[in-house]
């Protein structure tokens, strides 16, 4: 069932580009691999999407961009977890003629021909904004992220306490707990932040399987008066949304991001000229508006 | 004591042996291990098997439990052709086999060990544990054996793991069993005991292969006698007519004179190693004794009295808890096995296979292994010209048996094994040897060379401590024996005063029924500083 | 080694004194638990109270199952990798069973229960059969089960939403107006059941046998082969089990997760006092070795330690329990 | 069993045969990594050239570097699981010696490699005086590396942009104009240091005869505590070298990275031959194994297999290789 025949012999004709993303497995990237493969599929390209398990991977993620580089292919998608450790490969990419297309974050480099991306800090705040207003302005909220060290880990919280210090002084901010996006952690981690902190008001996680945790972790613990604020979409998000256990989620835009990624890439290697950002964008959805066509488009579950 | 009673088998002999070995051929890389060998073993006898060291026994004992496979030759087992696949099959066929190397599991109990495979159930699946030790308690007492069923097995002594074996072998009820030096870590009166639970057995017409280099008990418990001489069939002889002397000569093609008592006693010199009031958590009290420069020093007990627990609290394997080393005048304090190294004392231990080989490596880094670092190194490098050289030599020396120094000491033999554990301490070249049960699974020949090499030792000026469980032994080489008793000295006695009756005295005498006093014990008067006077010891 | 000192007279009473030294350390084992549950009561006032520990229980059950599983495993020599990621592989299972094929909940759960019983045997023909050592036949298999695992759920959750009474395994209170969580009863009946197998059946005997020396049970006319075989098929439930508990309580099957739960596991397993060498151990040391990871996780995270350093400080107070727990069995 | 008839008097002969025959394995041990790369080639048409092979014995260089350390733990008999995250502090450590206190590259580099030393130093500690279970020792140092890392570093990477010739340690090019990593020289040279080291000193052998039977080593006079805490802190070494490597190739030292790399470290081993229990290993075995890791993952990334199916494929090869050489093994 695998191994497609036939492989390998890149002519044909048929664009192959390869796509080296941060991670694999999360639903987000497996909503901008779908994005990607849609996109090729549409435009009779060939893509392959690689990416290590976890965000810390990023000597692994530097062999996949080798060994992807290895296949010549026509054109590079590239999400990079450190901008700076890929520069030598992607002076390779340069020097074989391979365009590179940036996505997810930028890179630090002149090289990419243009950068497909969201703000991730700009959505951490629109978060924070609305929970803010749910709480008035008052209260006391945690956050559980998924990762302490990687750029969107790190931008995912500063943008959220960033915002709250700037516009929500009455709310009190506890120190971050990191559960590496596993969901049975972050359910655990929860736990103890509401049986430490019994006033808590809101809690904001920052990934899909940070978000799963966090409304376990509630519903477990028998909470109430706990807002819930998370990021991405999926199945339990917005199950949880529909049935009040959460109050809403930002969602970048996966799918569209796959797509233009391609797209981009597909322009890139007939040589026209790129705008220098391709922003994918965010979007705030709660139980008002998530059944409208234009979020329903961005969401995967 | 060994009574030799004839035994009653062998006048009623069927026709069809038990079991018949016929041309069997078997090679290890490198080793042939028996050519054309053959056997057969009647019902109701005792088939004593004797050769030296490697020349095959236990390799033929392996086929016959189906460990290995044969090259070539057939065996039957009564009258029917058997070819065992594994100890299953072998077991299934009525054949129950004590190994020579113990195999037993150490964190079970001695009664999940003898039951194991064959344990009682309550409902078919439910353990029934009392039903267990229930079992094993009527066994082991029927057997008189000194056994608990519920102590763990990793506790017990060398000696009672090896009655374990015994006892599980016994309560198979098979036609053929096999005893690969079941003795070689029994006392006499162990020894004893077996032989009557022996003869017991083969009068419900179960037959016995007896493996054993002692050569008194082959001839007590014996009907005859097959020989074999480097994996070949030699002879089988009558027991009862042939003399001891007669039968080594076929096992070592040659005649050996064994005198019985120690030559060479001399007057003693410097005492090199005072011990005084040592005393461990678990058994050793107040034990005290004198080594003097030059001597033999024998320690005789029943097991357990403690006289490896004394080796062992001397090298630092284990923690005294009192007590004084002095060591040449100088108070000694000793840590751990190295430091004793280092101080010129050498531990050679009961249980090879645990405390003493590297079994997964060479005969040559066994034997180099105590003194690589002193000897066979320069800033750290290994010399393994040198290495080999020496190991090659003491390969030669002590007559080990094998291809090369570089095979696995696993594949040795259990005696050859042995000379290499010995080989390494005579590599390192301590002042100060103690040999604990040096002969054990040696061959007759053999002991023999361990004991000139001892009494040549000694003769060079090295001070030995032997521990030896065959009294025999004692007599044949100590200048004086130390007698320990239920973890305390009893007595020293002279070798003029040292017979087995005495020994055996002191070894049962419950020590504080009457405690000894300096004198008895052969000390020094507590001076220190009065080492320089000579003393006769041991002088008929 | 303990030196029971006593003649051969006195052997039936040191039987008893054995066994009872036994129960003594096991209770021992206890303390390190004690101690450190004492000083986080003491040190935070939201730790002692019943609903963190149910919660504390809870946060075992997963990991406690794996545990227990795999100490028979350990026990008999062997160590068994592909747990966490088998376990991963067995909840998509679980999903493929009622949601995708849409069995009945009695026979999806035992089917995906029995998934991880061929998960084990395959890794016991492997290491019984094959002779490959069990590490690396478990780290292949390891591998194996996390690509199967996102292959089968085509990479994406499988959500139990319409599968009634699912989550109710997990977070549902079989007591009815007791907050108990069925879970941890799932975990304590698992705990009673491997016990009972480890110390009263032929199973477990064996398993206990063939870790403590494999050359002598097999000379002893046991077929080794086969009964390695059933001890990792038999461990292999507790991943299926394992497997059920993490999607019954998240609602639903994560493919990607899994991955380092069997160190977790074995940690467990290892505190709790069993040896890698095999031989010897105990399910009720396994359930003390969950219990004081999880305390330890979750008192830290109570006391608001900075997370970065929680693991220091988990890693410092490990090494401090095991060491006091050996000097304490040194000594009685 | 091949019966080879011999009688005694060739056994001097025989003993030169045994000895050329263990050549023959090690040799043979390459075979699973030909007839792997040999499978590649033709799969592909971009596996076999000069840049792709460069590439893979670059991709090997951290994992080869950790492995060949922990050979040596392993033939002693123990297991050190703190490599992974010990690597990530050692890289944090250069970062702070070269970056924060702005030492000069020959003084910084060898201080974060003796930091590793220090690391494997505890490690031995523990074990060999403490007698902790070196699983549990060096699980318990895994956390508090972990902690360490982040806290050192403030949970943010360290670049060592401004450090000049840093990362040329790693992607330089020695030899001028050959486009020759020198991390590949690296670890080669480490390597073949740790081959002399293990075969040639009383370091090495005593590492074997540890492992090969502790209790007999000790009764010979040896000082085992010593040795051991000799090898930990001597295999420390190599999580230092591989700390610097790592952070050299990526530019900056990620304090979060190290997890999981352990695993892999010591699949290395034990696939190239090395035997858990102690006693018997090889560095040639070693990196064989570590190659062959890299191979397949080169391989089946090269052959564009969907990255779901890859670790199933990688899984199964690893069964299978290691399977066929034991036969191998068997049959010479
Ligand atoms: N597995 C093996 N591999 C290689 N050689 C072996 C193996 N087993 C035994 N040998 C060799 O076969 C020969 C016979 O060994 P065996 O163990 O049968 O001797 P033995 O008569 O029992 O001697 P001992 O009295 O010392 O126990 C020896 O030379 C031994 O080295
Ligand atoms: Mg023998
Ligand atoms: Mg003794």
């Amino acid at each position: 069932a695998c191994g497609s025949a036939g492989d390998g012999a890149g002519g044909g004709g048929e664009p192959y580009v390869a796509i080296v993303s941060k991670g694999f497995q999360h639903q987000f990237w497996q909503a901008v691999k779908k994005g990607a493969e849609q996109e090729a599929s549409k435009r009779g390209a060939r893509v392959t999407f690689v990416g290590p398990a976890t965000e810390q991977e990023v000597e692994e993620q530097l062999n996949m961009l080798t060994n992807a580089l290895a296949k010549q292919p026509d054109a590079l998608g590239f999400a990079a977890l450190d901008s700076k450790a890929a520069a030598p490969l992607l002076q390779q990419a340069q020097s074989q003629d391979v365009p590179v297309i940036a996505f997810d974050s930028g890179v630090d480099s002149g090289i990419p021909v243009t950068t497909v991306a969201t703000d991730n800090k700009a959505a951490a705040a629109e978060a924070a904004k609305h929970l803010a207003e749910e709480l008035g302005g008052k209260g006391k909220v945690a956050l559980v992220v998924h990762d302490q060290t990687s750029l969107s880990g790190v931008d995912r919280r500063d943008g959220f306490v960033e915002w709250m210090e700037q516009n929500a002084p009455g709310i009190t901010v506890l120190p971050a707990q990191y559960g590496g996006g596993d969901q049975l952690e972050s359910a655990n981690i929860t736990k103890s932040i509401i049986s430490a902190n019994p006033d808590l008001d809101g809690i904001y996680a920052s990934n899909e399987g940070s978000a799963i945790g966090v409304i376990k972790g509630v519903q477990e613990s028998g909470a109430s008066g706990v807002t819930v604020v998370g990021f991405d979409s999926g199945q339990a998000q917005i199950d949880a949304i529909r049935n009040g256990q959460m109050l809403g989620a930002v969602t970048q835009n996966p799918i569209g991001m796959g797509e233009r990624l391609v797209d981009a890439a597909l322009k890139a290697i007939e040589g026209q000229r790129l705008p220098e950002t391709v922003d994918t964008g965010f979007y705030w959805y709660d139980k008002s508006n998530i059944d409208d066509e234009k979020i329903q488009a961005v969401l995967y579950q | 004591m060994l009574t030799t009673t004839s035994t009653a088998a062998g006048a009623t002999r069927s026709p069809v042996p038990l079991l018949e070995v016929e041309g069997v051929h078997k090679s290890f890389p490198g080793v042939r291990a028996l050519t054309d060998m053959r056997l057969d073993l009647y019902e109701g006898e005792v088939l004593a098997l004797v050769g030296e060291n490697g020349a095959g026994k236990s390799t033929l004992m392996k086929l016959l439990s189906g460990i290995h496979d044969a090259d070539a030759g057939r065996f039957r087992l009564a009258g029917e052709p058997f070819a065992p696949d594994g100890p299953r099959a072998a077991l299934a066929s009525g054949i129950s086999i004590i190994h020579q190397e113990l195999n037993l599991m150490p964190h079970l109990t001695v009664a999940q060990n003898v039951f194991i495979g064959r344990e009682p159930r309550r409902w078919r699946v439910l353990l029934d544990e009392r039903e267990l030790n229930a079992r094993t308690r009527k066994l082991i007492d029927s057997l008189g054996l000194p056994l608990d069923p519920t102590a763990v097995v990793g506790d017990l002594t060398v000696a009672h793991q090896q009655m374990v074996e015994i006892a599980r072998a016994l309560s198979y009820d098979a036609k053929v069993l096999i005893m690969d030096e079941p003795t070689a870590a029994l006392n006499d009166a162990e020894v004893a005991t077996l032989h009557d639970l022996i003869r017991r057995y083969v009068r419900t017409g179960t037959g016995v292969i007896y493996i054993s280099h002692r050569m008194d008990e082959i001839r007590a418990i014996s009907d005859r006698v097959t020989v074999i001489r480097d994996g070949e069939y030699v002879d089988t002889v009558d027991s009862a007519t042939t003399t001891t002397d007669e039968i080594i000569a076929r096992m070592v093609g040659r005649t050996l004179a064994a005198d019985a008592r120690p030559r060479d006693v001399r007057p003693d010199r410097e005492t090199v190693l005072r011990v005084r009031g040592l005393c461990t958590r678990s058994l050793l009290k107040d034990v005290s004794f004198d080594l003097r420069q030059g001597e033999i020093l024998g320690f005789a007990g029943l097991m357990g009295a403690g006289r490896t627990e004394v080796a062992r609290a001397l090298v630092g394997a284990d923690r005294s808890t009192a007590g004084e080393v002095t060591l040449r005048g100088e108070r000694a304090r000793v840590r751990n096995p190295a430091d004793a190294v280092r101080l010129g004392i050498g531990y050679l231990s009961e249980d090879r296979k645990r405390y003493g080989l590297l079994l997964d490596q060479t005969v040559r880094a066994n034997i180099t292994l105590g003194a690589l670092r002193q000897r066979f190194a320069t800033a750290g490098f290994v010399r393994d010209r040198a290495a080999r050289a020496e190991a090659a030599g003491y390969v030669e020396t002590l007559r080990i048996k094998t291809p090369s120094p570089e095979q696995r000491t696993k594949n040795l033999s259990g005696g050859n094994q042995q000379k290499v554990v010995i080989a390494k301490w005579l590599v390192r070249d301590c002042d100060i040897l103690i040999f604990d049960e040096p002969t054990r699974g040696i061959d007759v020949g053999a002991k023999e060379e361990i004991y000139q090499l001892l009494t040549e030792l000694a003769g060079q000026g090295k001070s030995i401590i032997m521990i030896s469980s065959e009294l025999p032994e004692v007599l044949r080489l100590a200048h004086r024996v130390v007698v320990m008793s239920e973890g305390r000295v009893t007595r020293t006695l002279d070798a003029a005063e040292a017979t087995q009756e005495t020994i055996m005295h002191y070894a049962t005498l419950r020590p504080d029924e009457n405690p000894a006093d300096a004198a008895e014990l052969g000390l020094e008067p507590p001076a220190p500083q009065a080492d320089e006077e000579p003393r006769k010891a041991g002088e008929p | 080694m303990t030196a029971t000192k006593v003649s051969a007279r006195e052997s039936a009473q040191t039987g008893l004194v054995t066994v009872a030294k036994g129960r003594l350390q096991q209770l021992l084992a206890f303390a390190s638990l004690i101690v450190i549950s004492a000083f986080f009561s003491v040190a935070s006032p939201y730790f002692f109270s019943y609903d963190n520990f149910t919660a504390i229980l809870f946060s075992t059950v997963v990991i406690g199952t794996l545990a227990i599983g795999t100490t028979f495993v350990i026990i008999a020599g062997g160590i068994d990798l592909s747990i966490g990621t088998g376990m991963a592989l067995c909840a998509v299972m679980s999903g493929v069973f009622l949601v995708d094929i849409g069995l009945p909940l009695a026979l999806g759960v035992p089917a995906a229960i029995l998934f991880g019983g061929l998960i084990g045997l395959v890794n016991g023909f492997n290491v019984a059969v094959l002779k490959i050592p069990p590490f690396i036949a478990t780290l292949a298999m390891m591998l194996v089960a996390q690509g199967l695992a996102l292959v089968l759920s085509d990479s994406a959750p499988i959500y139990f939403t319409d599968v009634a009474g699912y989550t109710d395994i997990s977070t549902g209170n079989l007591l009815p107006g007791v907050r108990f969580p069925n879970a941890v009863l799932v975990l304590l009946g698992a705990a009673l059941v491997a016990a009972v197998l480890l110390t009263k059946t032929v199973l477990g005997r064996y398993t206990y046998s063939i870790g403590s020396n494999e050359e002598a049970t097999a000379l002893s006319g046991i077929n080794v082969r086969r009964w390695k075989i059933a001890i990792y098929a038999f461990a292999g439930l507790f991943i299926g089990l394992a497997g059920v508990m993490i999607s019954a309580r998240l609602g639903s099957a994560q493919p990607a997760t899994g991955m380092g739960y069997e160190l977790q596991a074995i940690a467990a397993v290892v505190i709790g006092g069993t040896s890698l060498s095999g031989g010897k151990g105990s399910i009720v040391g396994t359930l003390i070795g969950a219990l004081i990871i999880s305390v330890l996780n979750n008192g830290l995270q109570i006391m608001s330690i900075p997370q970065e350093w929680q693991n220091v400080i988990l890693g410092c107070v490990i090494l401090v329990a095991v060491y006091t727990d050996m000097i304490r069995k040194k000594e009685t």
